[in-house]
């Protein structure tokens, strides 16, 4: 038996990408569960943004909606949606946090529709939501999710949320900010990057117990994979203590791992 | 240069040229009167059926519940709305069936607690004409209008489904050349706001995040405004800079404590998360829900009449208060 | 189309390019550490010969004149600047000789105090590179800017001088088909403020006219704020709506009471019309403006030798406190 | 002797102009003291804008500066010069008061040099402020000023502030708002208005004691005088009262007249 479930493993890894003094917009879930297990180890300089309005609040318990009472609770700031999403497209956020119902290999996400007819969709999403504008904004897009092959597809059925789009420039030739883009993409197999030049996904570690044919079942397009790939470094002691006790105490995320 | 720029598919469902704007502020009467009225002259005059509506807060926080109630109990239709975070809003008239048109930004959603049943059905009806947008570029959208412009650049939704199936188009740089796309503005002919603190003539205070409310207000035609609290001018003279929307905008101002029930009201009282969660389960099943919206909208005389059904303000004053331990800064706690 | 469109032929004095502007604040340290320091220190470390800097306020209310007599003092050469409502800021930029190029909207007047006799002659002499705008339109280049795009279209400066002469250009809107003129977005290399209450991370509330501070702060590389008063984080926590400009903006916080002497600073004091006064005066004889200069500036080793020589504490507590009368507010008085 | 001098008689009539309800973008001097004298006689409900940011405040004095402490003194909202402005675009605003070195028969103004080298100007003044804009944008312009034929000119040195540009339809062809423009020029001789079609001014009504040769002499363009023409309504005792006793008690401005 492991000393963790793949939820808290997941949280653990994306919470070390956070490096002390960056600024990330987080949404309900995995991804202020992530930001708030950050803070309360290494980087207790993380600033927290979300996009509803909330700055820099002092956390009491994980919000249930991005524009609860907790967001703004001692916040440095509360303000606008536009104002929050004004500070992306100035370059002031480094990471944000995405999900979707589809991932293709370029990172492009899908939380619009399943179906192939727009006007009479067989599955209705929310749609954007603010996914869209993080991810052609902020520097660094990050997507924490369960790995399937339903989940990994070759095209999805709507491109909602930009990743490298078609590979290659394609996406600073749409006229997104230079330099931005899919950073990882961290699964219950492994952490996933971007080839620097084709912007494929690729592995980047693979966790403890899986396979290379762990990765590659759990994927409709084929994800690369180099030669000097690495092995997680699993969580620690710490790390689940601080997240299984102030983060998530009543286990609403961790439970669902 | 122009062959290579694209236009998104998506209808465009409001006016968007800024001249037709500025006539009708031109003849809306800017005198400072009293405003107080109740949600149901509200929703009769200042709601009609087809109007384009634009509802304030953010899904569950901060929103107008009482006049959506009414919206729906009137039986308003084929309305448009903006569904800019719009979910416990969204989940409301997707179960009066009052639109038939909408741009969608989030909708049949409710973040973390799931995703509206009925919400989804009526969308993959075929029946509602959707138009695709971005959280940001529904809110620049609202801020274009509300400064008198009829489009903002912006920098998201370029090279997606989102932009080709939005309204907005693409448009060069006469700076940097650089490839941006222009949203247009987005004039709302009512929209419905729940805020803090309200005077008669419609000055309004906000706590915490103010989403896009003071530009919905300065876009839309007509304004209908409930707050938690009337409170005396002199009290908004008192600290201009709290001013969130200014009282020219408001056409319609209604007291209504726990008026965002059973959604958050930062500061204040929490959510109802049985409550929502009871939404989300009865919207399975067509009878069940049909009983439920008899019973929490229909048979309603008013608000007062909802709340009473979900454990009144008993319930309010002690689960809700609960909630209010999350300050909008916290009197009396050091760091 | 595009043949019927004129562009300005004013010069733009700064970068309109968002990705360098992203690059730069990619790359600035964001994280919440004191910036507390001296004017001294903050001048020497934050503003350079050839600088394009932004000054925060109106002109003689709310003006940062500790650190632009800091400025004059070092001697500071080739600066730029925006000439956004400049009265008091321009005259004291003027009198130290420190830029060579202006944007200019409103420079070289005090309002209805008269136009600085000194100033003109600096913009007589033909060695200023100026371009003109309107105050609408540099508000909206800092808007620009704080937006993180690189233009803006609005609806004045067509068909004029003040349009021909700036670096905006005419376009037509995708949407509409109308002209607009669109206004490049402004980043100074450095914003000198003054605040009501800052703490030590720079966290900013202004009472009252918020004037172009906020967006001022967001456009530029480098601000520098001076506050009347250095007040706890808690402070800031308590009211996080009253929160103008958050902290990762800037980089130098001092500690300045009566820091926008001899201006007005709304609700805590007026300003000194008397000084003000003599110094349009004195303005008129070259002789009698170096002897003034040389003992206000020049000589004085930091802001609160000017402000002893001017009255101190003394003339500020009684002359000055009468100012407070007129309070953002006006706590006790009814209607 | 009369009972008022030029000053009195200007502010007097400009306050006339603006209606019960309307809302009035005002700078310091005369066109405070008009809005002010309008709100004390028979315009309680006026609004009262600052470009500095101040709304509606209740103004204790007249300010000395468009963005002092009175210009927000119990003010209903204290905001930026933006939005402001934004107001304007947005066709909030009646009227706007206006200023000027010089002003040519379209209404068009000058406050930013004279001279005809604009790098080495023989005289440099502040530019167009706030002006531009507000004429711009703002329904109604107001001119309040003494009539000369130095500053009613054939062609102004520099065109700062938009009138009817170069008449007939131009300003509305320059992009500028529909229906917006120059509405009444208020002098020490006459009140002018503009010629529907042809948009050149034109007399309103002449002032008590003056007459047309006044009104051709001090003007350096023709002023068209129809035959219609009205001789203006003398400030009233109460007008008067309330001027000097309420609006303007150390005589500042109308100290001047």
């Amino acid at each position: 038996m492991t000393r963790y479930n793949n939820m808290e493993l997941m949280i653990t890894i994306a919470a070390r990408t956070l490096e002390d003094g960056a600024v990330v917009l987080v949404g309900t879930g995995v991804p202020v569960a992530t930001a708030m297990l950050a803070q309360m180890t290494h980087a207790p300089g993380l600033t927290i943004l979300f996009e509803a309005g909330g700055v820099a609040p002092l956390l009491p318990t994980m919000p249930i909606s991005v524009g609860d009472s907790r967001t703004t609770h001692k916040g440095l700031k509360a303000t606008t949606m536009a104002e929050i999403m004004e500070f992306c497209q100035a370059g002031m956020v480094d990471y944000c946090f995405l999900g979707g119902a589809q991932i293709d290999k370029y990172g492009n996400l899908n939380s619009t529709i399943i179906g192939d007819d727009y006007k009479k969709p067989k599955t209705r999403f929310p749609g954007s939501g603010g996914a869209n504008d993080l991810a052609s904004l902020c520097w660094r897009t990050m997507v924490v999710t369960p790995q399937s092959d339903k989940r990994f597809v070759e095209k999805p059925d709507f491109l909602t949320t930009p990743g490298y789009l078609q590979g290659g420039t394609s996406r600073e030739d749409a006229g997104l900010p230079k330099d931005t883009g899919p950073y990882r993409v961290i699964t219950d197999i492994g952490v996933y990057g971007y080839h620097p030049e084709t912007k494929e996904m690729m592995l980047i570690s693979l966790h403890p117990g899986k396979t290379i044919e762990d990765v590659k079942a759990n994927s409709s397009f084929e994800i690369l994979v180099p030669d000097g790939y690495e092995m997680t470094t699993e969580p620690s002691d710490h790390e689940l203590e601080v997240l299984r006790e102030k983060v998530d105490p009543t286990k609403v995320i961790i439970g669902r791992g | 240069m122009s062959e290579n720029l694209k236009n998104g598919t998506g209808k465009l469902f409001t006016n968007v040229d800024p001249d037709k704007m500025r006539a009708f502020v031109r003849e809306k009467n800017k005198k400072k009167v009293s405003k107080l009225t109740t949600v149901k002259e509200a929703v009769e005059k200042f709601v009609s059926d087809g109007d384009y509506v634009a509802i304030g807060g953010f899904g569950g926080v901060r929103i107008p519940v009482a006049v959506i109630h009414e919206v729906i109990r009137r039986g308003k239709k084929n309305l448009g709305f903006s569904g800019h975070v719009s979910t416990h809003d969204c989940q409301l008239l997707s179960a009066g069936e009052c639109f038939d048109r909408c741009d969608a930004a989030y909708i049949v959603g409710l973040e973390a607690r799931g995703l509206s049943s009925n919400a989804r059905r009526v969308f993959q009806s075929g029946k509602i004409n959707v138009t695709e947008w971005s959280n940001g570029a529904l809110s620049w959208r609202f801020k274009a209008a509300a400064m008198g412009i009829p489009f903002i650049p912006i920098r998201s939704m370029l090279g997606t489904d989102t932009f080709n199936y939005s309204g907005a188009k693409e448009m060069f740089c006469p700076f940097t050349g650089k490839k941006l796309a222009a949203v247009p503005a987005l004039y709302p002919d009512v929209a419905i706001l729940h805020v803090h603190r309200a005077d008669i003539y419609g000055n309004c205070q906000i706590d915490g995040i103010v989403v896009a409310d003071d530009d919905i207000a300065k876009a839309s035609k007509r304004v209908i405004v409930t707050t938690e609290k009337l409170v005396d001018t002199y009290e908004i003279r008192r600290e201009p800079n709290r001013t969130v929307i200014p009282y020219w905008t408001v056409d319609a101002v209604i007291e209504v404590p726990f008026g965002s029930y059973p959604g958050n009201m930062p500061g204040v009282y929490f959510s109802d998360e049985e409550h929502l969660s009871e939404w989300l389960k009865v919207e399975k099943d067509e009878q069940l829900f049909k009983e439920f919206l008899e019973k929490n909208i229909y048979s309603c005389k008013n608000f007062s009449e909802y709340l009473e059904k979900n454990g009144g303000m008993e319930k309010n004053e002690q689960t809700y208060s609960a909630g209010a331990s999350f300050k909008i800064g916290g009197e009396n706690d050091p760091l």
